[in-house]
């Protein structure tokens, strides 16, 4: 039980804090908005590794929902920040349909670089057909309206970042439900035993499919978000190196643990925003030093490592979730 | 498109086939053995075409014979593949081991962005070039089309005597049955005494040399700048996905398809240059999903 | 000769083996019997360095513990898996040849060393050219026995050796065993077997291993 | 008892490479009678299993369950017939608890995919308590399976097997993991679980001693084919079988 | 409810800042965004060092009247977000006077409407899209230099005067924003000034391309009279390189509009005879200023400083400095003296002429500033182991500048073959 506190501990503990990072430090705010944003994706990720599945290439999904948020903004003239969101998960997930059903065959590091092409092939369209996409430039994204209503940027980011908020929360209260959900255990099942799995009669690929969707519609909700908060996407949404950090904030984070996605991309944003502040010659090698120590000497993450700090809870039960 | 231009297409394709196969390789190796997916590996790529590059501009300057050019391309290989890929293996991934794919790659990723800093911490941002290897060879005329002997002639003779290597290399000598043994089954293999860690170690440095060597050789061809080292590598993950993971022949092939496919879209459909790698490794994986040679694992139930 | 003191060894959480103590002597056969699962073939990895383990490991004078896995058995220690574990892609004559070459026996060495196995198992000159991919389970573990000969000077271990050997074939591997045995009298020898009849005859003393705990027989069980 | 054939096998044949792992197997299999397959390593038992169980397909040969030809089809697919398994090698799934195992078998079987729903409001909780109280392992609910040792493993193996409530269930050598004086217990256990679920069970097994007990039938398998099939007591006398299968002292 | 709240705050933000604005400041704080990683920092270090150097200059004479400037880095490599939160929290923390936006023209783009919001002076110091004042009005942004427009057509015009008669015309330009549009442009003025031109082969190989041979080999059997690459950097290094080896320039004349940033670097790779261009009048050997011995100090310097020559986007930053420092003053005497506040300063842009290290700029209204555009023919030297200019052209700003509210594809229309020879320009061989 005191476990369980503790984790709540840290999550209200976070939250309350950023509730009122906006008014203590305002120059965070956007940076706050745009670690948000990301968590959204990571969390994605995250229902992934529940599987034992790591993509490499789930940037794409964040850079659908982006491009998305884009065109809708610039064909309506503005466009609505809901619908950006909506259309965002929606496109995010449609997509993942279909690329799902020839990805789900495929395991570990197949999966892993079968994601990658996919994001590849869409960042390499990006960045090709310029007269569509904006080439490497990108598009800009209007300010889109809120339930109606045009507002200033400093209204506007002020509703984005607490948006935002509610948001992560409320995908991590979904995607906590879904993990306890027959799909979401079949998720883990799929991690430690496929075969049990079709001899209880479960299409293992059909089960990672549904999985596979919710990740994607979760890292298109965070792409669309971020694409507004930014104002701007370019196919760098879609790049490998983003993939990769997504996957790098989830272990940074603790895989084990949705939580993670929200605590490592703070910690992620924090470490790297800081690093190209104040190393802007070595950010690469201060982010990479980090990671390193994080996986050789912390593998279940910040959350793992809290609670490990909090009340020595031993290994086998935080596997349980 | 006249026989002219095909024949063309086929030449340019070839030579840079040559190069991807040289990085792909080591990755396979490096794959095949230790079972890490080594992210870092367009690192070694990048920092054999700096050491090669700055090295070589260092030494002709000072009045040297241009064709040390080529004996200092395998010493900057063996020395970037040893000094810095050595202590990779012997400090950091023998400590990873026995965590799950995904640290392993990520682990390998971090030491990535280390290395990317590094590179520009020695050698700065500035393009570095150096030619001499290329220029000692001299030209050559195909259809009226003038190439350089080093790319027509030299870089697809150096991948296929690194193939020959290697292949001959595993089979018929000592150090490459061992390999062949830890990669087949490494607890079989340390039951008869062979020493494993070791076998990694000396797999590891070999893949590297084989990046550091692709870039020693790109270095006479192109500008060695930041960031060539990441575009390398995802081109490398394709071919050796492609090939089956581990499969050296494999890794010939697909690169030569790549180099091929690159080429022709050149001439027919330049807007499609970029994604030829990744449509060829969907279109193989749909029909053969362990690779073009990889083999199907089975779980024993 | 073999000395195993206070060893436990734990897999995922299990204790596999608890606080085994034992002693081997010298030019011994011994059976190591269990059900599945009881930690016979723990025990015998436990000797190769394969697992992880606390307590200690002595053998021939040495602290064999201390030893890294792979030079084990270069001091003259002879394993054959219960799977076979044979290199697919040499032949069976590159495969038993192996541990004599990394050891770096000299030619005359290693020809004296293969010239004893083809003596124990004659059936492997016939298929000395086969690639080890390509040969039966049961063919596979004479092979196996084989490259265990080649190193094994002083002990040689041998996990389930009739464990799926057509009964034929299981009858020539135990002539190779007795051939070892009368070639050989130093050489020690640890067999295990899940069927305590089969090895009846045949062992000298014998060992059951029940919950990760080694105790000797008190008599030969016999099934029912 | 009725003489339903429940399984039927025809002609099978398979091939690994060159070698011949099953060739002309006919067998037929009757509800309410549970069939010991006995023989020696490699002579085609699991391999039967497994394409009886949809793992492996047959390059020959038909297979009806109930009278419908489920040749090749996949494994989920029999399952859902009716068709359930256990295995040489417990497979359960390490990371959960035991009862997250048994739940997720409840929910398989209840085909409720609600994705916001609890697993425990939508697997019969109090059923699969109770399957785990038939096999005795109601104790075990909370810990994770990766800490069990194999012997218990197989017991919830089988429960999970059952719990998808099947007509016919396969178990390949249901005691290999089993300590010898244990064994007959842990049969008795998995007996009156199956008699308790009205199940027909085929199962694979090395110990004569179980099969003369437990089996009402019996069939000798050897390089891949069946050679003998008959009351355990008739079988297990004749001396071909005891030649081949049940072995001698060396 | 929560409007007030908000609007109120940002109110009283407003005013604070308002009210420090008219005190004499210890410091004049600017930021600087450039590529400090990534293949585009081989415009950002030097443009890094140079911006130093001219500022301890500054400062040693005084600074901007009477205060020293300090300037602070962020690296456009790091990304949009690093590159948008960093430049923000500058403004919104460190209190920076002014900001120094960008290198890409891309992040030029995202950055011109978040210095609207935070209403901070934001000099954009080298990006060269033309589309950043013809599709926005702007009030804080500011280009002190010229843009994508001039700079392609001064390259048209110089080829049309010195090769007349070329039939054929190929381009290799990178696959991105400058790549494409540079094409746009170029092609579109090269519909008017000459139709009979044939456009051959049109390759766009992705940014950061190690290999060119299957494009080279594809020019070779094409043989176009000329071959523009408007690219830069490694990949421009390596398309001439590739392109030397095999003979390809021996065949065809290159235009290289950016060719001066790599001059030294291609070494003897770039051989006489092909047509090298500056993004305006920046040259190390600038005609005009080589006997300046302020300039040739400059340049000594920084060649002692940094082992390479100044190129481009040095003289950028000395322009954008030059342009500050320039407001600053003039806002001062307008003031009375008195230390002016940032709109002053802001107001005091419109129209200011200065000069960095080449030529004057002047702002017009629209916020564009009008530069003189430098192209020259490579010629091999004696004493220098890399090509220099000859038969250079330095080309009036004004008239191939888009006029005022006119945007230029329309404006690149109404173009006439008469224009080629309106255009002033001053002649210049190599050793004047």
């Amino acid at each position: 039980m005191t476990s369980i506190l503790s984790k709540r501990w840290l999550l209200v503990f976070i939250v309350a804090l950023l509730i009122v990072a906006p008014i203590v430090a305002p120059s965070t705010q956007v940076l706050l908005t745009l670690a948000l944003a990301k968590s959204l994706a990571v969390l994605g990720v995250i229902v992934l590794l529940q599987a034992g599945q790591v993509s490499f290439g789930h940037a794409l999904f964040f850079a659908i929902a982006a491009y998305g948020a884009a065109f809708l903004g610039r064909s309506m003239g503005g466009g609505e920040i809901l619908l950006n969101l909506v259309l965002g998960v929606v496109a995010a997930s449609a997509v993942a349909l279909i690329v799902g059903l020839f990805i789900v065959r495929y395991r570990h590091i197949f999966f892993g670089m079968l994601n990658l092409a996919a994001s590849m092939i869409f960042y390499s369209f990006l960045e090709k057909f310029y007269y569509i996409t904006g080439g490497s430039d990108g598009l800009s994204v209007p300010r889109p309206t809120v339930l109606g209503m045009a507002l200033e940027r400093a209204e506007f980011e002020w509703i984005l970042f607490y948006g935002a908020l509610l948001l992560v929360l409320g995908a991590l209260a979904l995607t906590h439900r879904f993990l306890t959900s027959p799909l979401g255990q079949m998720m883990r099942a799929i991690k430690t035993n496929e075969v049990r799995l079709e001899y209880l009669g479960v299409s293992s690929r059909r089960v990672l499919l549904a999985g596979y969707v919710l990740s994607a519609a979760l890292c298109g909700l965070g792409g669309a978000l971020m694409a507004t908060a930014q104002g701007i996407v370019t196919p760098e949404y879609a790049w490998w190196i983003r993939s990769g950090e997504f996957v790098f904030i989830a272990i940074l984070g603790g895989a084990g643990s949705v939580n993670g996605a929200l605590v490592g991309a703070l910690a992620y944003e924090f470490v790297k925003n800081y690093a190209a502040a104040f190393a802007a010659d070595i950010w690469q090698l201060v982010l990479g030093t980090v990671l390193l120590v994080v996986i050789l000497f912390a593998p279940n993450g910040i959350v793992g490592l809290s609670q490990r700090l909090g009340n020595g809870r031993s290994e086998k039960e935080e596997a349980g979730q | 498109m006249n026989v002219q231009l095909f024949a063309l297409a086929i030449v340019d394709g070839v030579s840079y086939a040559a190069l991807v196969f040289l990085v792909a390789v080591g990755l396979t190796l490096i794959f095949g053995v230790l079972r890490v997916l080594n992210v870092a590996h367009g690192s070694f790529y990048a920092i054999g075409a700096y050491t090669t590059a700055s090295v070589g501009g260092a030494i002709f300057a000072a009045g040297f014979s241009p064709w040390l050019a080529f004996p200092l391309m395998i010493v900057a290989a063996v020395l970037v593949g040893t000094l810095i890929g050595g202590p990779i293996e012997k400090f950091l991934l023998s400590r990873i081991y026995h965590l799950e794919d995904v640290l392993q790659i990520l682990v390998t990723f971090a030491v990535f962005l280390i290395l990317e800093d590094f590179q520009r911490l020695v050698w700065g941002v500035q393009p570095l070039f150096e030619a001499t290897a290329l220029n000692q060879l001299g030209t050559v005329t195909v259809f009226g089309i003038t190439y350089t002997a080093y790319q027509l002639i030299f870089l697809p003779v150096v991948a296929v005597l690194v193939l020959v290597g290697l292949r001959l290399g595993l089979r018929r000598t000592l150090t490459g049955r061992l390999i062949t043994a830890v990669t087949e089954d490494r607890e079989a293999a340390i039951t008869i005494g062979i020493d494993a860690e070791k076998v990694y170690l000396i797999t590891f440095i070999v893949g590297a040399s084989l990046a550091a060597l692709g870039g020693a050789l790109a270095s006479a061809t192109t500008s060695v700048v930041p960031g060539m080292g990441a575009d390398m590598i995802v081109l490398s993950f394709a071919v050796v996905a492609t090939a089956g993971l581990g499969q050296i022949e494999g890794a010939a092939i697909t690169a030569l398809m790549i180099g091929l496919g690159r080429s022709f879209a050149v001439y027919v459909w330049p807007e499609m240059q970029v994604l030829v790698p990744y449509l060829i490794m969907f279109g193989v994986l749909l029909v053969r999903p362990q690779g073009l040679f990889g083999g199907i694992e089975a779980r024993k139930i | 000769m073999l000395t195993l003191k206070d060893v436990t060894v734990r897999l995922g959480g299990v204790r596999i083996l608890r606080n085994v103590d034992l002693k081997i002597e010298k030019s011994s056969t011994v059976a190591l019997i269990g059900a599945n699962g009881a930690g016979k073939t723990t025990t015998l990895r436990t000797i190769m360095g394969l697992t992880e383990m606390t307590g200690q490991i002595e053998f021939d004078g040495a602290v064999l513990s201390k030893v890294a896995p792979s030079r084990r058995p270069g001091l003259g220690i002879g394993y054959a898996a219960e799977d076979r574990r044979l290199f697919s892609g040499f032949t069976v004559e590159e495969n038993i040849k192996m541990p004599g070459q990394v050891a770096g026996y000299s030619d005359a060495d290693l020809a004296a060393k293969m010239e004893r196995v083809y003596e124990i198992l004659p059936e492997l000159k016939e298929m000395a050219k086969r690639p080890a991919g390509a040969v039966s389970g049961g063919q596979g573990k004479m092979v196996a026995l084989g490259r265990a000969l080649v190193i094994g000077s002083k002990l040689i271990m041998l996990d389930e050796p009739f464990q799926g050997l057509a009964p034929a074939l299981a009858h020539k591997y135990a002539d190779a065993l007795r051939k070892l045995r009368n070639r050989d009298r130093e050489v020690t020898l640890i067999i295990t077997e899940s069927n305590p009849d089969l090895l009846r005859k045949f062992a000298e003393r014998t060992l059951v291993i029940e919950r990760g705990e080694i105790r000797e027989a008190r008599s030969h069980i016999t099934t029912g | 008892m009725s003489e339903t054939v429940l399984l039927q096998a025809k002609d099978l044949e398979i091939r690994f490479g060159g070698v011949i792992a099953a060739s002309g197997i006919n067998i037929e299999i009757m509800e309410h009678k549970n069939l010991a397959i006995i023989g020696p390593n490699g002579a085609g038992k699991t391999t039967f299993l497994n394409m009886c169980t949809g793992y492996l397909k047959p390059h020959a040969g038909k297979i009806f369950f109930d009278g419908e030809d489920v040749t090749g089809i996949a494994p989920r697919k029999l399952v859902r017939k009716g068709v359930a398994r256990a295995f040489q090698i417990p497979q359960l799934f390490t990371e959960h608890t035991v009862l997250e195992n048994m739940l997720m078998a409840g929910a398989a079987q209840a085909r409720n995919w609600a994705p916001l729903t609890r697993i425990d409001r939508i697997a019969q909780r109090g059923e699969m308590v109770h399957m785990l109280e038939m096999i005795k392992c109601a104790h075990l609910a909370d810990r994770l399976v990766s800490e069990l040792p194999e012997g218990q493993r197989k017991l919830i193996d089988i429960a999970l097997a059952l719990a998808l409530k099947p007509r016919l269930l396969f178990m390949d050598e249901p005691t290999s993991g089993v300590a010898s004086s244990e064994k007959f217990e842990v049969l008795e256990i998995i007996s009156g679980a199956l008699q308790e679920s009205k199940v027909t069970a085929v199962f694979v097994e090395h110990d004569m001693g179980i099969v003369e007990r437990f089996a009402d039938e019996v069939a000798v398998w050897n390089r891949g084919q069946v050679l003998f099939r008959g009351a355990p007591d008739d079988i297990l006398k004749h001396p071909d079988v005891i030649r081949d299968v049940i072995g001698e002292e060396l | 409810m929560l409007k007030t709240i908000l609007n109120t705050t940002t109110a009283l933000a407003f005013l604070t800042t308002a009210a420090f604005a008219e005190e004499t400041p210890a410091e004049v704080k600017i930021g600087i965004t450039a590529f400090l990683s990534g293949p585009a920092s081989v415009f950002g270090e030097p443009a890094k060092a140079a911006a130093e150097m001219i500022i301890a200059d500054m400062n040693a004479n005084g600074g901007i009247g009477g205060v020293p400037v300090s300037a602070t880095f962020i690296d456009e490599g790091a990304g949009g977000e690093a590159l948008l939160s960093e430049y923000r929290r500058l403004v919104e923390s460190e209190g920076v006077d002014a900001m120094f936006a960008s290198i890409s023209s891309g992040n030029c783009t995202k950055i011109g409407p978040l210095a609207e919001d935070l209403k901070v002076l934001n000099i954009m110091w080298d990006c060269g899209t033309q589309t950043i004042f013809e599709e926005n009005d702007f009030r804080y942004s500011f280009r002190t230099q010229a843009n994508a427009t001039p700079e392609m057509l001064s390259t048209l015009l110089y080829l049309l005067r010195t090769k007349p008669d070329f039939k054929t015309i190929a381009v290799v330009n990178q696959d991105y924003a400058w790549g494409r549009d540079s094409w746009a442009i170029f092609s579109a003025a090269l519909q008017q000034l000459k139709p009979d031109a044939q456009v051959v082969a049109e390759f766009f190989p992705k940014f950061g391309s190690p290999d060119f041979s299957t494009e080279i080999s594809r020019l070779q059997a094409l043989r176009p009279d000329v071959i523009l690459s408007t690219s830069w950097g490694g990949d421009l290094d390596t398309f001439v390189r590739q392109a030397s080896q095999r003979g390809l320039t021996n065949t065809s004349t290159l235009v290289l509009p950016l060719g001066e940033s790599s001059l030294e670097r291609l070494g003897d790779a770039l051989p006489a005879g092909h047509i090298v261009g500056a993004r305006g009048d920046h040259y190390f050997l600038h005609p005009e200023k080589i006997n300046d011995p302020a300039f040739v100090a400059f340049v000594d310097a920084f060649t002692e400083k940094t082992g390479d020559v100044p190129t481009y986007p040095v003289f950028h930053v000395s322009q954008a400095l030059a342009a500050l420092k320039g407001a600053y003053e003039k806002a001062i005497a307008d003031n009375g003296g008195e230390w002016p506040s940032d709109e002053q300063v802001i107001d005091a842009l419109e129209g200011l002429t200065f000069a960095g290290l080449g030529r004057e700029v002047t702002i017009r209204e629209d916020h564009q500033g009008v530069e003189d555009q430098l192209l020259g023919t490579t010629i091999r030297v004696d004493g220098y182991d890399f090509a220099l200019l000859d038969n250079m052209m330095m080309f009036d700003g004004e008239p191939i500048t888009t006029p005022v509210d006119q945007v230029s594809s329309e404006w690149l229309q109404t173009l006439t073959p008469a224009f080629i020879d309106s255009v002033p320009v001053d002649t210049f061989q190599h050793n004047n």
